[in-house]
């Protein structure tokens, strides 16, 4: 594992505001929704990406347009990075019709088919099989595309990894696989769940290269993908990111988070991506408070503006339940 | 007592009362299960029968088989019917076919408890209803708690019966209180049972559809009607008996299921009163299902996708009134 | 021709006519297809589109659900039904839900062949009727060939359409051989069609229940019954209005299906019947289907297990005429 | 690799013999099966271990009586080696209710409760969670007894394989993986169906200690198993053998084998278990050919006889279908 976190940052300065700003809307988005949701107007299950910023916020700017995404149910971040607008995100929380998914997915089923995002998949280890074959898409019509796979440690364990895995290596499949390892699912360690804990050597043992990557390092995150973009849009098959991270709230807001310890939860939040990011920026002196406090208000507006809208937006109408189940097509 | 308290109990006395029982699945254990049924148990049986499992649907279901063939009673919890789906090929292809298929050399005491249902906008992948999936598989039995009599009690049935049992614990029961009443005959778990007994119509239901089932069965006395409500409790074996004599006094039925209606489990019931009580029926067999549509998040959507107390009241008076003109 | 043969220029048609269109499963192309329905298309369109995939049931159907989403038209093949249940979950929680659950910004145009069916001594892990599970998902389509025309053109009904679609193909079927009649409408690919018509009885089957079917109709024919075979082709959606019309006419109805009895498929015609022909119908439903059991291998057995034409023939005699004294 | 195959044979003659004679009673009992398919007396599938039978001998010879045995489809061998009588298992393959799953589950699915042989799985991947469930048992319950798990290179591309060697590792259950390396999986050759073709390599990213075996040499098959049996049973945690080997016949009797040459089968066949091993024990002398032809004759006997015992004994009564979909019980 590189620790860049000790050098200077080697990005230019608007990149890394980029960053930031992202890390921050993610944040500021989440501290909203779990708001929301104690006021009941965000329902079912919600799970908070809040820690993991720099996961999502790395990879995803390392991606093109063209590019896809397959995440799972904690992709609120990973929907606003991509540019979904956090107007259309927060309305599908309260499920609204202005909902990127109209109102019917929700948390966990966001989707947005302009900017290539694949939701929103609820089902653990339910999404890599798809983006193998959205891959498998690409390659046979020779677009030099990259489908980037969420998913996290615990999805490891099923079935669907190993053979999504093999099949993406074997048939050199321009997957990027991003591991989210935050050391639990829900109340699961990683070593409670899996006798082979270094998911690298795991994914090496289909013959694909990985790198473990210290995922609350926003620069750390974003070199790696990088450079593993780059590997697999230039046809080498697919790679493995496993990003090292850690969640600081509850899994979902049922959990009573039971299996881990406080000072565990302490340790971790020492090293939150979101304040040792704008530390070194602001030590390297690429970044003022007063910049900062700038970007927050902005993203703060951004979220209140987001909630704002989602309030007033309206419901789908109820006659609509059966519409799109199936495409409109002239036969049957 | 709640319905999940009871099915605690349930646990506690099965793990207290026979050291081969062993809870296995997804977050029983140190989470403290994903419902919290199993809450506390690790503390008191320990981590090897209180057993987390990786997110493995497919091989821990199948690991309970062979435990269970290996002297083992296994509970098996799937955290939910959604992800069952995963497992499937195992309780089909091994655990319901084993005991036929060998000659009747082996018996597979396996015990799989899922929670099942919609209602709490959990969206399109976690609100399936795949009742009539499980009932249709011959080797395995599917018992449907919906009281907390049953739901403390269907377990040690379900335990105390040498082959594989589905045990089906819909969601949005778990909270639901009421008066624990005596332990019931082993036997009755099994078969149908009157919730309220009543002249015009029989409203059949199981599950988590009783509670609006019984709700609109008093909106009927209001207006004059007296419809019985049948609780199926087993799937499969189904009670075609007490079923049958039902429907043969009211001459009436409507079937509550939640699931889609083609093709779901309402659908057998129709079918079975079809063949037992054609020539007693003074209207159609109706069915009262969700709508065919994956399930939505949006509560407004949701609601209108799944059977509703008003439903089930409108249906069945039109049925016993006729249809408003 | 024999089936086997039409559904491979089926295919031949569709990868000459369309280069977005693959075949991916395992052993379709060097092993040559294991119903060698495949045969010969890897020499004509090579291994990327005749793709054989590693046994991962799971990981190539949701690939096929991926490609699709891709701008591809993938053919997943399963090579039989009972390897499916590995596949559920990606079909019934993906391909099947997606466009509703994304508000509808996702088609995903995939065509899922399976082999189906019992009869051949396969024993209990390779002789399943799943018709009834795939068709009670709601964004699923199911077609069912049962002829050589069907078998030649649904894979392009399948295919035009934009939503997924599974055809299941039954084993027994393969080898039959009957003519090639010109290509139907489209549209009659998705409904049901009058087999043979009839005025006594209606007979409902599909796929692989057709043959036996046709032919106790035919024995009927010979005592003076006069019955009329539906082949439902389509059971998602499902042909109300020819169902019904039949039945109405013929006043007597039977559904055939290879499936376990409980909760099959042939339980939701029945329902359907009660709902739309009660008041029309002369005698009760019935149902010819599978005894409830894990299929033997020992041939008396297997056949004892099926519905056979005698069977089809007894129970529709019995409803026309009344059961023997 | 191991080659014992230069060396003389390690193991005491009568041992040696044993293991012959066990070779040679599949090959018959298999030839026989073929004849008799041809005759429409055996229905079904029919997957013959011709050429692979130094596994399945090798392998079982080395468990006691007590430990368990999880095989496929591709069973005869197994079934024949753990001890259930050949009429038993010739009357299975002709539908008899003798037969040891009383016909009713002919070829693919053998069983034997009181032999702890636990079939007979037509679902390639099948056995493997059945086998860690048996193991599971037996480690709750402290027997030191051992669990064989039998299944074909192409199961390892299933997502079963991978869920099932996890918690086998994770949970250090007494599990013997028995992969029979026979490079195809119908026509597919594990080239084209693994991005990792070095097995060992794949088990042992579990953790799990693997070893491959020439699975054509009967000794090296013997010796590895034991050393493998006694480390399970001794409570080491599970292990995996890569059991080298090749199928000299067609996958099934339906299978035209247009995937292979016919050269590559006749080199494989040079190796053939049978005859090699033989060879051997003729060249130091531990076998004479009047030895080996009157150990074929009682082979070839005792399967005449388990075809005539088979063609003579009943069907199950039809009345009987319905019997065993249940345990007899009280309730329901
Ligand atoms: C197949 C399946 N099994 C179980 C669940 C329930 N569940 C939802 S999230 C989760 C934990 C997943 O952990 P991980 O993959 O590490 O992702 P994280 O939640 O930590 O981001 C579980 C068990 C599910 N959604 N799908
Ligand atoms: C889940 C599943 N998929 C497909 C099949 C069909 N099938 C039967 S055997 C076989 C090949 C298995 O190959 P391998 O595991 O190498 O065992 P071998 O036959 O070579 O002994 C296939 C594809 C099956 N029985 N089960
Ligand atoms: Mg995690
Ligand atoms: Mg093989």
């Amino acid at each position: 594992m590189t620790l860049h976190g000790l050098y200077p940052v080697p990005l230019p300065r608007d990149e890394c505001t980029d960053l930031l700003r992202q890390m921050l809307r993610i944040r500021r988005f989440e501290e909203a929704c779990a708001q929301w949701y104690g006021l009941q107007k965000i329902r079912g299950f919600l799970h908070l990406y809040i820690g993991e910023e720099a996961v999502a916020t790395g990879v995803i700017r390392a991606l093109a347009d063209e590019d896809a995404i397959v995440a799972t149910y904690r992709e609120h971040g990973h929907a606003l990075v991509r540019g979904i607008p956090a107007n259309s995100v927060m309305a599908e929380m309260f499920g609204k019709v202005t909902g990127c998914s109209r109102g019917r997915g929700g948390s966990m089923h966001l989707f947005d088919a302009t900017r290539r995002f694949y939701g929103g998949n609820a089902i653990v280890g339910g999404g890599l099989p798809l983006a193998a074959g959205l891959a498998l898409a690409d390659r046979m019509q020779h677009r030099a595309r990259v489908t980037a796979c969420f998913f996290g440690e615990g999805a490891v364990a099923e079935g669907a990894f190993h053979e999504s895995m093999n099949l993406a290596a074997l048939w050199k499949l321009p997957v990027l696989f991003c591991c989210e390892n935050n050391d639990y699912a829900m109340g699961t360690s990683l070593e409670r769940s899996q006798s082979q804990t270094d998911l690298c050597a795991r994914a090496a043992s289909y013959g694909m290269p990985a790198e473990a990557v210290d995922g609350m390092d926003v620069v750390a995150v974003a070199l790696a993908a990088r450079a593993a973009v780059a590997a697999v849009r230039a046809g080498t098959g697919p790679r493995f990111l496993e990003l090292r991270t850690y969640r600081f709230r509850a899994h979902s807001m049922f959990d009573p988070e039971l299996y881990r310890d406080k000072s565990e939860v302490a340790l971790w939040r020492e090293r939150g991506p979101l304040h040792t990011f704008s530390d070194r920026l602001k030590a390297q002196a690429s970044l003022t408070e007063e910049d900062f406090l700038a970007i927050d208000a902005a993203v703060t507006a951004e979220i209140r503006d987001a909630v704002e809208f989602a309030e007033r937006s309206p419901l789908e109408p109820v006659e609509d339940l059966l519409r799109d189940v199936h495409t409109p097509s002239a036969v049957p | 007592m709640t319905i999940r308290e009871a099915l605690r109990e349930g646990l506690r006395e099965a793990l207290a009362g026979d050291p081969r029982v062993l809870l296995i699945g997804e977050d029983v254990g140190r989470y403290g299960g994903s419902y919290a049924v199993s809450k506390g148990l690790l503390e008191e049986f320990g981590p090897d029968r209180i057993r987390d499992a990786p997110l493995s649907e497919l091989a821990f279901t199948g690991a309970g088989i062979g435990a269970a063939l290996g002297g083992l009673r296994p509970i098996i919890e799937i955290m939910t019917v959604n992800f069952s789906l995963l497992a499937l090929d195992q309780l089909v292809n091994t655990a319901a076919a084993l005991r036929h298929m060998s000659g009747g050399q082996f018996s597979v005491p396996l015990v799989v408890r899922m929670t099942t249902g919609a209602g709490r906008q959990l969206g399109a992948q976690h609100s399936h209803c795949f009742d009539g999936w499980y009932a249709h598989v011959p080797g395995l039995k599917v018992l449907v708690p919906a009281t907390v009599t049953d739901a403390r009690y269907m377990l040690g049935a379900a335990l105390a019966d040498p082959d594989p049992v589905v045990v089906l614990e819909h969601a949005q029961l778990y909270n639901q209180s009421g008066a624990l009443t005596g332990r019931p005959e082993p036997a009755e778990m099994w078969r149908a049972t009157v919730r309220r007994p009543g002249r015009d119509i029989s409203l059949i239901a199981w599950g988590g559809m009783l509670p609006r089932t019984l709700a609109a069965a008093d909106s009927l006395a209001e207006t004059g009607i007296d419809a019985e409500v049948i609780d199926l409790r087993s799937l499969r074996p189904l009670d075609d008996e007490r079923l049958l004599a039902s429907v043969r006094r009211a001459r009436r039925a409507l079937v509550v299921d939640e699931a889609w209606r083609t093709a779901g489990f309402a659908a057998e019931i129709s079918a079975r009163l079809m063949e037992g009580a054609l020539y007693e029926l003074d209207a159609p067999v109706a069915r009262v299902c969700g709508a065919e549509v994956p399930m939505p998040y949006a509560a407004h959507l949701e609601n209108a996708a799944l059977p509703q107390t008003a439903d089930i009241f409108r249906v069945a008076r039109e049925l016993v009134r006729g249809a408003p003109a």
